[in-house]
């Protein structure tokens, strides 16, 4: 739960027990071999693991690098989320938990969330933002078939970050029978900690699917779960690790240290401790926050943040569609904007090896994308 | 309302309140329910900021005659620093400083710098806080311990949660502070109930709720006086002196 | 080419050499490791095979029966229909083509057909019928993002019949450059052979995936390359072959022998021979006819094919979304209806084993769905 | 235009026609462009039957001096069963028969019960037909060898395409029977040219389009009247006899 200055448990004195029971358990589940076993089972049979690295062979010819695509946009779901929730699914299940709370922002971890609940049985509620509810009603409806209650947030941004606050106020008021299946590395230890283990079964699987150690390991960064699980497999590798963050909601690059959702992170605030409202194309980078982990990374300089501008991001989209034939999400896209923009450069030096997570797919940005077309 | 919230503030003094929560508003407040929420929205949407509630504080702080806390969440502590922002408290006249997600395990920082202000750290405990926790808080909180009534944001609710009387009762037992209640206590029935159990009764969203709805501050004053009443009854039912903690808009008018 | 008295080429005598060449072609890349090597890796690298066996664990203790689900549903575009198109895709581009032709109706085989083309390189453009676009709006935005021209088909009941209708007449017309990626078991000889071979992966995978040989294995039918490609990997065993039709497009149930789209197979039509217009919820199913291969497996018994009601699909899906936290696509769920509707009869005894194919995903339903809500 | 097709017909035989194609309208005709989609849409959407076309005609079979050719697709044919199908034809006096999608391959049972029942089976000839199969069409085609000008569908086109002189000359050197070249013929240039290249000259789309447009009977015979004395020039220029051969809408109207 902490990574040097980031991190702990800031968190109403109403929910330290309930954190603390949470990471107790996850520490014996994990510990677990029953546990490990029935989570790498659902991951295979149900939720399509191992995910393919695909050479992106086209795209690859024409910017003169070597790129690899970590396909998380082909698991269960569409995106990379549903091994987080498929791990905490099961351990709210462990717990005794009757029902789950969930936050979403584009809706990719509240569809998650939703699923992983009507496998294992489990009530869901997913609070999510007035504002991501208009932008993402593909998803809303994905939700409510999987028999997920949505609640709207007409607090503050109306976004991911007031969505948050709205899940863990509902998890103070039943905090025996719910489990909060908080989304993203972010919030009070263990979540950090504890979706940055379930999400590192992509970076394990990428490095066991490369032939040598890539030169750039890259993904897309809001809370940060799916970059914090890629770089978690190349952690101990001479691989620079970049993490690329919307240029409106780059908590890294432009925010400062401070305590939101129950850690202390990198956050994009005024001088006075307002949280600011982050603003991106991408609903799931929407959000002024990033996991403690990141802040950390980035402090001792392990790895690198950048951020790239929505224009690039909706170009990013549309060339790795017409090249290679896949459509990712706004999200992911990030990570291609940031490759296309650098190669050749001296960040992206020509002949460069690197493995980009594209951790969702573009189903749910069709209408976002044919508003900017 | 924007204007006069010291006029609140004063009215409330005046009716009888023993100790007045200042609120700061903050853009995340994880622990309150839709009434604050909906206030501090308001208030930093007409850019008010912490800077300029503690200066009207300041201007007025010969007028003030009951101990003043400020309530507000980690962030706002941590932005400038807990020294720092424990002195700009001190410097306004406050007395005292409680943050809502500001656990025992993370206080380190915050609680040496509001002693070395001379600010008192009021901690918080909950209906799930266990013994061992409850003892590490009551040797630590300052001024007073902060009893949270009920599993739940702040706001009003229909009746005191059964768990109010139970928590006090546990925290009094080992507690050398006075023992506030609050959370969603609102209307003199609670407040006397609330009052029968604890050494003091924190009124927050229910006054919020009659500033947001217009009423004066005369008018607040009133319901203020009418709370105070209905604890002092209740005070003679029981042993323990009261006090009448009321909760102010600085933050969230 | 021939299935029994069902099957043949009629096509015109303009198309006749095109035809041959094409089976000439697929015959001699289908013997040849190189190209089978070349495919089986983009399906595996690319497309994300062998798509999971999913035991439905929850919907098989409500109904009686065990239910593994074949996972088509997480295959890249989400649906089966990348199995084809990377096949077709691969020898197009081996024949020296420059572009494809494709129809669609619910828009899944488009959008294949299209990510196909991008990953190759070659230009594609889609057929569909107008009353399909205003009801697949997704599916087209994203055949467009991936760079495919998108024709209107404005003849007819403007669905999937008259888009085949369209793209066989443009084929005429660019015979040379342009190849035909057909999305079905339908159409003149060599594509009902060619289409199921390429399809056979879903059966030849779960066939490998089951411990034993199932009691049943079932399958959603519209011109019926999922069911063809399941059925083929259970062919030599004694698991009964269902195939599931809608109502309103049960070319078996209330069909009769026709000439349509270049083969003889089982067609709905008047008793002049004009073909009916069919109707159901799901567009991938709304079409008369059937591929040849299915007319001959009804007609010998090999097989057996029944139809569900819309309203027996709509609850299918949801029924599915809320116990295993799977939305599959409309057409997929009338296989799921038959199991709900027939589990516990003597059609489907208790304790059957079953395997199902889930063809696709449901997002591309959303809409449809909220819209019967 | 509903009630007098027959007019057309008429129409058309008096202004020279030397055959006229009877359009049975089919619900998916795969070969033809969007004129005869467009007229077959409509005929099917207003309760038009092939029975009833071929009911019409025997009514006026007397009035009848050039042959009447039968155009439609396989499923029409094989519903009813070829057998059937040919003896109808051949009791409403019709002379021939073409179905674009049913290549020699397919033919066979086709080919039989056209021959007993007396109805001529024309096959067709594409620009990509090989050698082969061209010299085994042509033995096999009877009543005329239909040409395929160009790769497409049916439907006017602003110029012969190329490929029609060449295909028609390869026909011609294997022909037994008339070679009528067809598909996206209209205006007379395009008449007479390919008047030029082979027996006839199949006028379909163009024709049909000004139906649909509204022209009158009367007007259509003079449009196929100037067709008819094109082609009679360009015979002057040529060598063989040529025919005029006019598609009616008894299917398209």
């Amino acid at each position: 739960g902490r990574f040097g200055d980031f991190g702990g448990r800031f968190v109403p004195e109403s929910l330290v027990p309930a954190c603390g029971a949470l990471a107790a358990a996850f520490r014996a589940a994990w510990a677990d071999p029953l546990f490990r076993s029935e989570l790498d089972d659902l991951l295979a049979v149900y939720a399509g693991r191992p995910t393919p690295l695909s050479p992106a062979r086209r795209l690859s010819a024409e910017v003169g690098i070597e790129l690899m695509l970590k396909r998380e946009d082909l698991a269960h779901t569409g995106s990379h989320k549903i091994n987080n929730v498929l791990g905490q699914g099961l351990l709210a299940r462990r717990m005794g938990k009757r029902r789950i709370i969930a936050e979403t922002g584009a809706g990719q971890h509240g569809v998650a969330a939703a699923t992983a609940a009507a496998l294992l049985g489990l009530e869901a509620t997913v609070y999510m933002g007035e504002r991501d509810i208009e932008r993402q009603q593909l998803n809303v409806l994905r939700m409510t078939t999987l028999g997920a209650r949505v609640v709207p947030v007409t607090t503050g941004s109306r976004t991911l970050k007031d969505a948050t606050n709205e899940a863990m106020r509902a998890w103070v008021a039943d905090v025996d029978e719910a489990h909060f299946l908080l989304g993203s590395v972010g919030g009070p230890h263990p979540y950090p900690w504890m979706v940055r283990e379930l999400q590192r079964v992509i970076g394990d699987e990428a490095r066991r699917q490369v032939t040598r150690v890539p030169d750039v390991v890259v993904a897309c960064v809001g809370g940060g779960s799916n970059a914090a699980g890629t770089f978690a497999g190349f952690a101990d590798t001479s691989a620079r690790l970049i993490g690329v963050e919307a240029a409106g909601g780059a908590a890294m690059s432009s925010g400062a240290p401070g305590v939101v959702h129950g850690a202390r992170s990198m956050v994009l605030q005024d001088a006075e401790g307002q949280v600011a409202e982050a603003a991106s194309i991408a609903a799931g980078l929407d959000y002024p926050g990033i996991g403690p982990e990141h802040a950390h990374l980035g402090a001792i300089g392990r790895a690198e943040y950048h951020s790239v501008k929505d224009d690039e991001v909706v170009a990013a989209v549309r060339r790795l569609a017409r090249t290679e034939g896949i459509i990712c999400a706004l999200e992911s896209a990030h990570a291609v904007a940031w490759v296309l923009r650098e190669a050749g450069t001296p960040l992206l030096p020509t002949g460069s090896r690197v493995v980009l997570t594209l951790s969702g797919r573009g189903d749910k940005d069709m209408a976002t994308l044919g508003a900017v077309a | 309302m924007t204007e006069n919230w010291l006029e609140y503030l004063f009215a409330l003094q005046d009716a009888g309140a023993d100790a007045i929560e200042i609120g700061l508003p903050f853009s995340d407040p994880m622990l309150d329910g839709a009434t604050v929420q909906q206030s501090s929205d308001r208030a930093l949407a007409r850019g008010v900021t912490v800077a300029g509630i503690l200066r009207e504080l300041h201007d007025v702080r010969h007028r003030v005659r009951v101990p003043l806390i400020a309530f507000t969440y980690s962030n706002l502590v941590f932005r400038p620093g807990p020294a720092v922002f424990c002195r700009q408290l001190a410097e306004a006249g406050l007395r005292g400083l409680i943050v809502p997600d500001l656990p025992l395990d993370e206080a380190g920082e915050v609680e040496a710098a509001a002693a070395a202000a001379g600010i008192e750290l009021t901690l918080l405990v909950a209906p799930v806080t266990t013994d061992d926790r409850l003892a590490e808080i009551a040797a630590r909180s300052r001024g007073y311990l902060y009893a949270i009534s009920h599993m739940g944001t702040t706001g009003e609710r229909d009746s005191l949660a059964s768990s109010a009387a139970t928590v006090v009762a546990r925290i009094k037992r080992v507690a050398r502070v006075p023992v506030l209640v609050g959370f969603g206590i609102s209307g003199v029935e609670q407040v006397a109930a609330a009052g029968r159990v604890g050494d003091g009764v924190v009124v927050g969203s229910a006054l919020m709720r009659r500033v947001l709805d217009g009423a004066t501050p005369q008018q607040l004053g009133a319901e203020v006086a009418a709370l105070r009443s209905a604890l002092d009854a209740s005070d003679e039912e029981a042993s323990a002196d009261r006090t009448a903690y009321a909760e102010v808009s600085g933050d969230r008018r």
